[in-house]
């Protein structure tokens, strides 16, 4: 593998320092002969097109796995068997999970990763461009495999995202080979993604920027990635086992040749857990960029936010068997995997401290951004407190797999991650396309979105507390109230998400206030030197950067 | 390497001390914070399991 | 391209290096945690499995102040027209103490069959006190159609074992063996 | 850009929700919000445990809110607040890291304790065996030679709304659990098939059922009662129909049980051996269809296929040439299949039965008979 930088025109003038209010300088077309058209997405090596790709991809995977999402609320409106048989009911509450989870989150923030951390270190492009195609063409290939297993003999993936052998692998549907290739296809993407961001950050700094000047952002993707690398390949490994077990008659997880059901557990958990922290520490980043440009305050802690997100990554390796409290653990075993995971909400806390005090004596404003921000921080922290009740094993037992479960990683993921990944939408988007989204359609979306989201999800506390068993298609008259609250919410929450497309169109169509540079005024990062909407090229000249003026770590 | 481990135990905490923060920074390679921070690790799980090995004879 | 390009480029294959590096690394990892979950099974007696090789009897005195109670399950499996009984639910025996318990297996179908006990330990922390001399279920059992055989096993449990557990549980589940084809047994 | 008004009056409103909401669930908890307290000693320690925590989360979240919502309403941009410059103090750090440490460590203390508590399952009365099924559950009295099957007791006319749901509605079965209370109750739990987990929350236990695994757990039950739960592991398509019912009764309650119980047994191993009339089998061979079979081939034998074959019209039930195969898929199922052995999990009479009513009901006119001494033969070991 031979990396390539992209080329460097000498007779470009780079972009450098503040051009404010400056509109966009046309400089990106002259550069090479480029093939337009669908050809020109396709053939793309431009981190800004890879980076509009990979989220445009992960916008529309959000619609449909919240479509199979909606299915589900459906179902669940009312008790008995109303709107779709169980059968049906198995693959849609799957390919929910998978979707959201490798489809919609994960290549929404590898866009994001895309797009910004090229600008925001001063680098002209990632470091391995063509790779970078590469690998996002590699999922819409692997999401088409998986949702064409849907039509397949048999029906699609039927098992839950977390795919328990033996009921994936002996009993699983006949489909269970191309659900396992899709799975590697989108594997092999994360870790060509993730060498690729490694790669950018460690050597495409520009002169002078330490590794703790670095924005958060950054910081975490660094990490993120690193973890990525660590975690893909046991995945890799549990599903190879996985296929092994079905067509080539070995037994890793099958009882009856001397396997065991439990060891797909502890593999799938040890590259799940982690996972999980994927899925969280970009946001992490993202909302350490927001918080303090709208309070005007740099942000508390810049140092411990770095210490606290490499300590959460490193404990996430320890933990994995609190997924696994009812396995029959060693009470041994359920001693330690409870400390452990007590532990790791200590970190994890400290961010959440942070935010709060970079809030106190700042000077407050409450832009699009910094809404979906501190509704992130409210509501992931919601999350975060649920998920120290779950660690006490003991109490566990009464929790594990009911819809509190549920309610615990919805908040971390949808009011968690996925507003974060709105929030960076709604604030880097004025660098993207140019203008300011639209307000009243961003308010809109926002209100609706809190209200929704929580109707849906926090009424599952109740249904799980009072003995609801998550991935059942049909329950008992006493959940039958919040079932109905909680269908309400998540249709309002989906219809919702259509203002966001109306929001993202008119951007697109540059319909809309023109951003200058600068777009918000407390910004404070090397992507804001650049004008609005940012040319294809930039930063061919790697940007001045004095650390004692523009690091982020700066006294 | 005294600093290394120290540092690095207090990243565990998120919390460090102005003077030694500066000092972090002057250092230009990350890998022995990383081999430290991994080691650490490690050594963070043999105290975590032998206390539950304690808690639970 | 100048100096700082070049330095920049071998700054990127070297960390391409590395990753692939780790990557390798990672993948040996997961492979290796096969064989390791299963000695670490064995080392801590995490999952009930005991060995599945047949053991020596371990020397030193029987421990006569304490008895232990030892009882039997057995189960069929789903594919496998066989019964499995075993003589008596339990036995009491003192840890030290060489012991010896029978089962009889039945082959209820029309073919000869093979089939083969896997054996679970509960509570997972008896596992490995748990030693077997002789037993059925180290490798897999023929039977014709009809047939009934009788089988033994031998076995001690470690006076290592733990003071709090004073009843262990031997459960045997019976497998059918042979091809698998399509993820389910052929018979 | 826009006022801070609306923003913080929703939020307040929001506020004022979730507390309302958080409060009800604390109060009431017997209303189907909370856990239930349970008929244990140790789900009772477990609801304290549940309990403490919670309001431990509550009051941080409190404080912590508290302290954002009231930076966000008195540091407002649009009231003049100017930033202060500073970003980092360290002494506070330390604080908001012990702190939480140091509650964490007295949240670890209490639940080591019961976990400890949970783990002892030394010294008890009664051994019983569960094993989970696809998708029903399998109880076996180890000491005592009885075993049985329990069943959804729910009819599928009240799960597809062709009748009113009854008030157990997915947590009854038709043969319940039943234990003494104040007896130690040992359980052990094991498959026949995928992963499930029995769970019955008054009682506090949630355990996996593993293929070729054991696992245990106990309980002493206080009060007499019926305590229902449900299968809480994916285990496939009927996930949600194969619930628990533990009815806990009085030690003479419980021995007359084990003596109709075994009554029972003996009657059936007697009419194994009797000649049975046309009428009994159809009569007793739908009941066995409709809670083993209707789940698939559906209550009138049409089937869902290609997956799940049609029995009506099958020719293997209308003609006598199909009759060896098909006793042959009934008693050892169907290789390559969902279709299951029913050899181990149902009686010779129930076999002889359903497979009668398969091969006369719905139109299927082989008129055949198929009796209970005749599986017997098939299945005798000699």
């Amino acid at each position: 593998m031979v990396p390539e930088l992209p080329p460097r025109p000498d007779k470009h003038q780079a972009i450098s320092d503040t051009a404010a209010g400056g509109s966009a300088v046309d400089q990106g077309g002259h550069h090479h002969e480029q093939p337009t058209g669908l050809l020109r997405w396709l053939l793309t090596t431009n981190h800004k097109e890879i980076g509009t790709l990979y989220m445009l991809f992960a916008l529309l995977m959000f619609f449909i796995g919240g479509t199979m999402a909606l299915i589900v609320r459906a179902e669940l409106f009312q008790p008995g068997m109303t709107f779709v048989v169980p059968e049906f009911f198995n693959q849609m509450t799957t390919m929910h999970g998978l979707i959201m989870v490798f489809g919609a989150i994960m290549p929404a923030f590898v866009g994001l990763a895309n797009w910004l951390i090229p600008v925001q270190i001063g680098a002209p492009d990632m470091a391995l461009p063509r790779l970078n195609n590469f690998s996002f063409w590699l999922l819409p290939v692997s999401f088409t495999i998986l949702l064409s297993t849907l039509f397949m003999e048999g029906g699609g993936p039927n098992f839950g995202w977390t795919f328990y052998a033996p009921l994936s692998t002996t009993y699983g549907p006949p489909s269970t080979s191309f659900f396992i290739l899709a799975m590697h296809l989108a594997g092999i993407s994360s870790i060509l993604g993730a060498i690729n961001i490694i790669a950018t950050i460690l050597n495409l700094r520009t002169p002078n920027m330490r590794l703790m000047d670095m924005p958060l952002f950054v910081w975490t993707w660094l990490i993120t990635a690193f973890l990525l690398i660590a975690v893909m390949p046991v995945l890799a490994g549990v599903i190879t086992m996985m296929l092994l077990d079905i067509n080539f008659g070995t037994s890793f997880f099958d009882a009856a040749g001397g396997g065991d059901p439990v060891l797909f557990q502890h593999l799938f958990w040890f590259f799940g857990h982690p996972e999980v922290y994927i899925m969280i520490l970009p946001a992490f980043g993202i909302v350490s960029a927001i918080v303090p440009t709208f309070a005007r305050k740099r942000l508390f802690g810049y140092a411990s936010m770095v210490y606290a997100t490499a300590s959460i990554a490193l404990l996430s390796f320890v933990v994995w068997a609190h997924h696994m409290f009812t396995v029959g653990l060693p009470l041994t075993a359920q001693l330690f995997f409870m400390y452990s995971t007590m532990l790791i909400a200590v970190p994890t806390g400290v961010k959440v401290f942070n935010w709060i005090a970079t809030l106190f004596r700042g000077s407050i404003s409450f832009e699009l951004p910094m809404l979906f921000s501190l509704a992130f921080i409210v509501q992931f922290t919601i999350g975060g407190l649920s998920g120290v009740m779950l660690a006490i094993a003991p109490v566990d037992f009464q929790y594990h797999d009911t819809y509190f479960v549920v309610a615990h990683f919805h908040y971390v993921l949808v009011p968690g991650a996925v507003f974060a990944i709105l929030a960076a939408a709604y604030y880097w988007l004025p660098k993207w396309s140019g203008v300011y989204p639209n307000v009243k359609l961003g308010l809109a979306h926002f209100w609706l979105s809190v209200i929704g989201v929580n109707l849906t999800f926090f009424p599952m506390h109740f249904s799980g507390l009072a003995g609801m068993p998550r991935r059942i298609p049909d329950y008992a008259l006493q959940f039958a109230d919040f079932n109905m609250l909680s269908s309400i919410g998540g249709f309002l929450f989906g219809i919702s998400q259509l203002l966001f497309v109306a929001v993202i169109v008119l951007c697109i169509r540059k319909k809309g206030e023109k951003a200058p540079a600068q777009a918000w005024e407390g910004a404070e990062g090397l992507e804001w030197q650049l004008p609005s909407p940012a040319p294809l090229h930039t930063f061919d000249t790697p940007p001045e950067f004095i650390p004692e003026r523009d690091s982020p770590s700066r006294h | 390497m005294l600093q290394v481990i120290k540092s690095v135990l207090a990243a565990f905490l998120g919390v460090q001390s102005e003077k030694n923060r500066q000092q972090d920074f002057q250092s230009r390679s990350p890998w022995p914070f990383i081999v430290t921070g991994v080691v650490m690790t490690l050594v963070f799980v043999l105290v975590v399991a032998s206390v539950a090995r304690w808690a639970a004879s | 391209m100048n100096a700082q390009q070049r330095e920049r480029q071998q700054g990127v294959a070297r960390t391409i290096r590395r990753t692939l590096l780790a990557l390798v690394l990672m993948v040996g990892f997961t492979i290796a945690l096969v064989p390791l979950y299963d000695v670490f099974c064995e080392v801590t007696g995490l999952n009930g499995k005991t060995s599945d090789t047949a053991q020596v009897v371990a020397g030193g005195d029987v421990d006569t102040s304490r008895k232990i109670e030892v009882q039997f399950v057995t189960r069929t499996s789903a594919g496998l027209p066989w019964r499995l009984a075993s003589e008596t639910h339990t036995i009491w025996v003192h840890p030290g103490e060489v012991a010896l318990a029978r089962f009889t297996f039945m082959n209820t179908g029309l073919e000869k069959t093979s089939g083969r006990a896997v054996p679970s330990v509960s509570p997972s922390e008896g596992a490995r006190h748990f030693r077997k001399m002789e037993c059925f279920c180290f490798q897999e059992q023929w039977l014709e159609a009809g047939e009934r055989m009788e089988m033994p096993l031998v076995f001690q449990i470690d006076p290592q074992l733990p003071q709090g557990v004073n009843k262990l549980t031997l459960a045997y589940t019976l497998y059918p063996q042979g091809p698998v084809l399509g993820g389910t047994y052929e018979h | 850009m826009h006022s801070l008004l609306p923003f913080g009056r929703w939020l307040l409103v929001l506020c004022v929700i979730f507390a309302s909401q958080v409060q009800a669930a604390a109060i009431n908890t017997s209303s189907g919000w909370n856990l239930p307290p349970g008929v244990t000693s140790i789900s009772q320690e477990i609801f304290s445990l549940h309990m403490i925590i919670f309001w431990i989360c509550v009051a941080i979240a409190v404080v912590v809110f508290g302290v954002m919502f009231w930076s966000l309403f008195a540091y407002r941009k649009s009231k003049g607040a100017k930033p202060a410059n500073f970003h980092e103090n360290t002494t506070v750090e330390v604080i908001w890291t012990a702190v939480p440490l140091l509650i964490l460590i007295a949240m670890a203390i209490p639940a080591t304790a019961t976990l400890k508590k949970i783990y002892d399952t030394s010294d008890a009365d009664i051994d019983i065996l569960v094993t989970g099924y696809q998708w029903r559950w399998h109880y076996q009295y180890v000491e005592e030679d009885l075993s049985f099957f329990s069943n959804l007791g729910t009819p599928r006319s009240q799960i597809l709304g062709e009748e009113d749901k009854g008030d157990f509605y997915l947590l009854e079965v038709d043969n319940p659990l039943v234990v003494p209370v104040g007896k130690k109750i040992r359980f052990l739990f094991t498959s026949n098939d995928v992963i499930h987990a029995w769970w019955v929350p008054d009682l506090a236990i949630k355990k996996d059922t593993i293929p070729g695994f054991i696992n245990e757990s106990w309980t002493i039950i206080d009060e007499p009662g019926t305590y229902r739960g449900q299968c809480a592991e994916l285990c496939g398509r009927d996930h949600a129909y194969m619930p628990i019912e533990v009815r806990a009764v009085s030690q003479e309650t419980y021995d007359e049980w084990l003596e109709e119980q075994r009554q029972m047994l003996a009657e059936d191993a007697a009419g194994s051996q009797r000649e049975w009339t046309m009428d009994e089998l159809m009569d007793r061979g739908k009941g066995v269809y409709n809670t083993y079979c209707a789940a698939c081939h559906q209550a009138d034998g049409s089937g869902m296929p290609p997956a799940f074959p049609a029995l009506k019209n099958n020719p293997m039930m209308i003609t006598e040439e199909g009759r060896d195969a098909h006793i042959d898929a009934v008693l050892y199922g169907r290789s390559g299949t969902s279709m299951p052995a029913y050899s181990g999990t149902l009686s010779v009479a129930d076999i002889a039965a359903v497979i009668t009513y398969e091969r006369n009901a719905w139109g299927n006119d082989a008129g055949d008979r198929v009796q209970p001494s005749e599986i017997s033969e098939m299945l005798s070991d000699d």
